[in-house]
This record gives structure tokens, C-alpha cells and sequence, in this order.
């Protein structure tokens, strides 16, 4: 079984991936998230995370716990980036192996969604035109 | 009756108070009381509303006394992924 | 942009990944299927797909192209393998980059399930027990 | 009118014909009836609603008309993935 972990440098998705294969499984979904250059509308030259460790992997724990009761999966893993990235960085990696496919995608999304709503990270934007701001979602979450 | 604990900020938080941590004396009732007495101290523009709050590294209930010798930390609305 | 491709044997998975980075995606979404040791309840030892390789390259690329079409996806790319397969291969990948997490899941799982209903493959399973049979589900798809 | 046409058989299809092609010799007035020939001569078990069929590498109608020189395919219902 393999948890939530933060990573303070870059890291290798195949041995993530290679940890969760089974021979019961038929699926694996997995998602990345990558440091994009844009951010509504404004040009973003990278970011920076913060994460409040203890809590975070505390949470992320609690998260892929959640995700194997509620869904029939062999394993799933994730992996947050924190620190300084540049534009294409890999910033979350998620990976869940199931014996089918509906299962190892609901997973999946339900691990990214709930990591992103409620996992201690907040990201600082650098823009291209020199200004630079933490990302602090309202009430309404963004799109 | 006053308790000592530290305190953490993060993101914005720790841009407005200008420290990651500080010791705080504290004679609020509640967590709630605390995060406004450090706001007004630090001029936090984030109302305790979308905060969430943290004791020891396990999330923790606003009315909550504040205990001595531990590690409070207010969680701005998070934005990883 | 990237298309659908038949394997006769073992592919590596990374150079496909690395073939979808690009700095205007933040979202990443792959699926695998894997060949499982079992298949309703009984014990596979392994399987063989055979394929009609001229329509299944025109049919999956179509299915790509509705995909980049339909979904606000950045490119999208589908390997499927033919031939002897053991437990634990990778049977097929599919590799979606988008700007944002929910075009890269629906295009996703878009593609999968296409490749699955349209895509001129067939399955033959071995069974455990010395059995074997070619896949031809009915009118209603398989769970 | 007869034509000559080749015809690939994949899968249980090809099982049941005990080879992957055949030349066939065809008096039928269309793809439907070109199968319904070839089912009674192999004893194929699929009935035609549950196949598609292709001619020349993309997908045809059962109601085309065979082709001289064309190649036939019947699609039993896949399975990739």
C-alpha cells in the first residue's frame, strides 16, 4: 500500500507506477499536474509551493484512504512537488491501479479533486510582467 | 489566564505577518479569539471564514482553547494540484 | 500531434509521455490496461489480440481526432498491442495533455471507451484451466 | 453477375473458416448476402447483426453491392482493450 508524499525535488513517475502494477489489475489511471504558462489569461514564467508538511501528508493520507474504501482499486499513490518550479515542471503525479476501468478513473479524480481542495500546498505565481501572488481560492472554487 | 504557544503562518499569511512562526502570549478563550487578535496585530485580509485552523499538525475545531506549548497554524484556503 | 499506433511488441511509455508535454497543458491524464489473471471469475494465464491492422489504425485515429474535436485537449495519443501477451503487460495506452483537469480526464476516458466499442482488436484469453475462447461480447458491452 | 473478390476472416470468424482469407467466387447482390453465403458454407455461429463489415480497409454498408478485385472484411464484435 503506498501513500501520499511530498517530494522536495523533482522526481521519477516510473518506479510510482511500477510499484502499483498487480497482476489483478486490468487498469491504471493516473493523472499529472504540470506548471503551466498561463494562468487566467496572464502569462506565468513559474511558481513556487509551500506546504505545510506535517498536515499535508497527514491529509494526503487521509485522502487516499478515502479513495480506497469508497472505491473497488488495487493501489493508489500520490506525490506533490514543493519549492520552486519552472514552466512544464511536473508539479502532482496520481496513480491508481484497479481490476477495472470505471473504478481506477473515479479514483483517480476523486484523489486530484479532494488533494486540491484540501491538502495544505498553496502555490505563488511569478507573471511574466514582474508581479507575483498567492493563489488563495474564494468560497466558489475556481474552474 | 494567559497561555504560551507558537504559531505558524503560510503563503499570504506569512507575507502579511512577515515571519513563518512566532511565540504568542494568549488570553483569547478560543482559537476564533486568537486568529483575531493576530489579525488585527498583523492586518490579515483573509477573514477567519475561509481559514481553516490547525493544532499539532491535526486540523482543530475554532472554539478550541488554546493550549500551552502547542503548535497552532491558520490555513489559508489551500491551492495545490 | 500524435495518433494511434498497433505494437507487436512491448513499448516503452515515457518518450509517448514526453511526446504530449507542452508548456500550454497543466493537466495530464493517461490510462492502461494491463492484462489481469482473471476474467469473471476464472484464471487467466494469458492472452493474444489479434487485429485488422489497416481499419484499426483508420478507426483509431479517428477516435483520436473526435476526441481533439470534442474536448478542449492540447493532443492526445493511443498505443494498443497485438499479439502474445503475458499477465501483468501493458495491452494499451492512452496519453491526454490539456490545459485543465477535466478535458484531460473526459478525452480520456472518451478514447479508451471508443478504442474498446470501435477499434478492430480481438481478445483470445488462455485459461488456467487449459481453455481458451476469442472475446465477442453481445449487443449489451461488458460491464 | 459473378465477381471475384477476397475475403479475411479475424477472430472466431476465422476459427470457424480455418484460414485468415479466401478467394471467393460471388453471385450475391450485396455484402449481406456475400455473408449469409460464407456463414452457411463455414458455419459461422455470429449472425450478421452482430458484425460490421469493411471493404478496402475502411468501413462499408451490408446493403453495398461486392465489388470485383475488392477485399471483404467481417468485423465480429472486438474486443480490445
Amino acid at each position: 500500500m503506498h501513500g501520499f508524499r511530498l517530494a522536495a525535488a523533482p522526481f521519477d513517475i516510473a518506479p510510482l507506477r511500477e510499484a502499483l502494477l498487480d497482476p489483478r489489475a486490468g487498469a491504471f489511471a493516473s493523472f499529472e499536474g504540470w506548471v503551466r504558462n498561463h494562468h487566467d489569461g496572464r502569462a506565468v514564467d513559474g511558481l513556487y509551493y509551500e506546504a505545510y508538511l506535517a498536515l499535508a501528508e497527514r491529509e494526503g493520507d487521509a485522502v487516499l484512504a478515502e479513495a480506497r474504501s469508497r472505491f473497488a482499486i488495487v493501489d493508489a499513490c500520490c506525490v506533490h512537488r514543493h519549492g520552486e518550479l519552472a514552466i512544464g515542471e511536473l508539479a502532482v503525479w496520481v496513480g491508481v491501479s484497479a481490476a477495472h476501468r470505471d473504478a481506477a478513473f473515479d479514483a483517480c479524480r476523486y484523489i486530484i479533486d479532494e488533494v486540491k481542495a484540501r491538502v495544505p500546498i498553496w502555490k505563488r505565481e511569478r507573471y511574466a510582467d514582474g508581479d507575483a501572488g498567492w493563489l488563495h481560492p474564494g468560497p466558489v472554487a475556481d474552474p | 489566564m494567559s497561555v504560551q504557544l507558537s504559531v505558524l503562518y503560510f503563503a499570504s499569511l506569512r507575507d502579511a505577518a512577515g515571519r513563518a512562526e512566532e511565540t504568542v502570549i494568549c488570553d483569547d478563550a478560543d482559537l476564533r479569539g486568537l486568529y483575531a487578535t493576530l489579525q488585527a496585530r498583523h492586518g490579515f485580509a483573509l477573514p477567519v471564514e475561509q481559514l481553516r485552523v490547525a493544532v499539532d499538525g491535526a486540523f482543530a475545531r475554532w472554539n478550541d482553547a488554546p493550549r500551552a506549548g502547542s503548535e497552532v497554524a491558520f490555513i489559508p484556503p489551500v491551492s495545490g494540484g
